[in-house]
């Protein structure tokens, strides 16, 4: 299994920037596939480890997301595994839905942004 | 359709700096004369929309407000005034929009929006606007519109941010279809005030305008696509690539392949406002389920 | 500065749903109050961004405009307003923004700005507006503002399509860094009406308030960019990186190292509207030559 | 010499596509570098001669679009061996004046905007 990483941009927008220490962009880097052991049992979930080896996808980010950067409430940011009601993922200024959704295989130098619906008026 | 083929020299003279745009003319003008727009919310997104919608001739446009004109709204309901405290939102901005153009039919309709009335409210009008401030009435309108087959120009506002989706026109989608159920209530932004800057609410509202004027002349390019505007980034703006109607989506998919319901409370009010006895009006149920 | 640090009741409930953004608050609401905005025409432009100064609560705010109303322009000129037909277009604006917000004070100069007025005009304002519609007097704006150090938000709408940019800010360029020259007069777009959507102005004169409360309250990220609108397309905007002020520029560069002149007839009108005797006024030549 | 060519994207804007059939986008593949001997002298500038074999830059991308696509009064696009007054160009979102101007070297993919300042109010 490769041992590489990858560059990704990560944004949030419609307010869910303030669970990620009120940042908007974060440039990470995670692994190319999802590791069988995790480095650190503390922070890696149970669903980033299932299916461990295969290639990292929006799935994976999330939860590397969250285990790595969420300051706040999980809840408000994933449910039953995906994203929660509200929010949506844009693959490179694309509809993840378009692209596979939390199954979408990560390339290196991607954009991935994860954006609440507002409600305001 | 005899009387709609002439404009009269007033209008002539009124439309002439957008009559003579490339592919617009005497036609396109002719389309907003005879075509009705109904705006739900006449509060930061409305007042923008609205204006722009009455000064290019939009011949009929509905407005729905049961709320009140309050002083903390003039930071960005720039249709209503000091002196119009108290009265009702829908009223004071027709009232405001006849003296920019005496030309168009105003209908005010001075209450809320329920699962009860938005059939018959929408029915009448051609495309509709969502200025709304509530994820309650976001899906009531989705719902009412997939229901009609009528395309829905949805603007929201929060903060420095804002966002526009024009939504079950031509293959793409429906609210439903890309966030299939809302978000808890207790997630949904509670409702204490977030804030919001009156320009961002300008800005989209504005662009809601345009989207109804470019759909009515002929001149929307029907993508689906969802814009994201952020004001205080350096590239403020983000045009996204939307899926088209999903067939399992509970509003507007194919019957037989529709996954997940639509629940009756979907459509209960979050927070604030008045909560009537709500209950799911049958058109919902039975084309739905 | 003592009665500068206090807001009133009502200011608080009018101002609130803005004072409770991150990074605003009563500071941000007190520097608007001290601020001052100039904004150079009260037409497609002006109207936009003047509604949503005044009902941001920019304290002072300078109209400028000569010309008068006429019934061609409220199919985007949004402040005026059939019965203004006539009247000069810096005071109907200012009637129509007095209902909005009475805090605010507003100065109407319903003339001309001019080669030999423009300094003095300009002067007591911390920000200028640029939302006239020919070449002449963008030159004529943009000269003065480096002269006097002034920022320049400049708002463009021809047809379909729209640009922003702020000239003269931080260590961005002037508008001759850009442009050093005039196009020639029978280029610069004939002034035969070219045709303009309402919404297209509507959208960049929002933009331009928001432009100058980003700079007033520091919210601005002060990278020189161009914002270019184009209504029709799928993605409308395209925020455009620019230069930083170039030594060379016959404006605002180094002394010993500008290239090129000013000529006095940049200022002249290339079309329409009053033709002064226009000559070159000695602040100009004095500061750039 | 190389033979190859470039594929690059060209926008016009502000009215300059008025020059250009209208069309604000076109996508155009030119030679990667500047031609010794016009393939045809009738539709080859002098201009665009000079220099003959240097890579490819905007001012030769300029005569080629004056050569190949212009419909109208060259007076409207070039002046003086460059964009008339009043035209910006901006390469990939950057200014031409960041990137060296009509020196910029084109590669393979870049977008390419020529756009007219608007004075409209
Ligand atoms: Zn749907
Ligand atoms: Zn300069």
């Amino acid at each position: 299994m490769s041992q590489s990483t990858l560059s990704i941009k990560v944004e949030f927008g419609g307010g869910l920037e303030l669970l990620f220490s009120n940042q908007r962009s974060h440039k990470v880097s995670l692994p190319s596939h999802v590791p069988t052991a995790p480095p650190d049992a503390n922070t890696t979930s149970e669903q980033g480890k299932k299916e461990s080896g295969r290639p990292a996808d929006i799935t994976y980010l999330m939860y590397w997301m969250r285990d790595n950067l969420l300051k706040e409430r999980e809840e408000l940011f994933i449910e039953n595994g995906t994203v929660r009601p509200g929010i949506l993922v844009l693959v490179n200024d694309t509809d993840w839905e378009l692209e596979g959704e939390g199954e979408y295989v990560l390339q290196d130098g991607d954009e991935i942004v994860f954006i609440s619906t507002l409600h305001g008026g | 359709m005899a009387s709609t083929q002439e404009l009269s020299l007033e209008e002539y003279r009124r439309y002439g700096r957008q009559m003579i745009l490339d592919n617009f003319g005497l036609p396109a003008q002719l389309k907003l004369r005879t075509s009705s727009v109904i705006v739900i919310g006449a509060g930061g997104l409305g007042c923008p929309a609205l204006q722009y919608l009455v000064a290019a001739g939009v011949g009929t446009i509905g407005i729905v407000d049961h709320d009140t004109v309050e002083i903390s709204n003039l930071q960005r309901q720039i249709l209503h005034s000091e002196e119009k405290a108290g009265l009702n939102k829908a009223l004071s901005a027709a009232e405001a929009l006849t003296s920019i153009n005496s030309n168009i039919k105003l209908i005010t309709y001075p209450h809320a929006i329920t699962p009860e009335n938005s059939a018959s409210l929408l029915e009448p009008f051609d495309i509709v606007l969502d200025c709304t401030d509530n994820p309650a009435t976001r899906y009531l309108l989705s719902d009412t519109c997939v229901v009609l087959k009528k395309p829905l120009v949805s603007g929201a506002a929060q903060r420095f941010e804002g966002q526009l989706c024009t939504y079950n026109y031509g293959d793409g989608p429906c609210y439903r279809c890309l966030f299939p159920k809302p978000p808890r209530p207790e997630f949904a932004g509670s409702c204490t005030e977030l804030g919001i800057l009156g320009t961002v609410t300008g800005v989209i509202g504005n662009l809601q305008a345009l989207e109804a004027i470019k759909i009515i002349t002929g001149l929307h390019e029907g993508k689906p696509t969802l814009l994201l505007y952020s004001a205080l980034s350096t590239n403020p703006f983000k045009s996204v690539k939307l899926r088209t109607r999903r067939p399992t989506c509970p509003a507007c998919g194919v019957e037989g392949q529709k996954f997940g319901t639509i629940a009756a409370t979907d459509y209960v009010a979050f927070c604030g406002g008045p909560r009537p006895d709500w209950e799911t009006l049958g058109l919902y149920e039975g084309s739905n389920r």
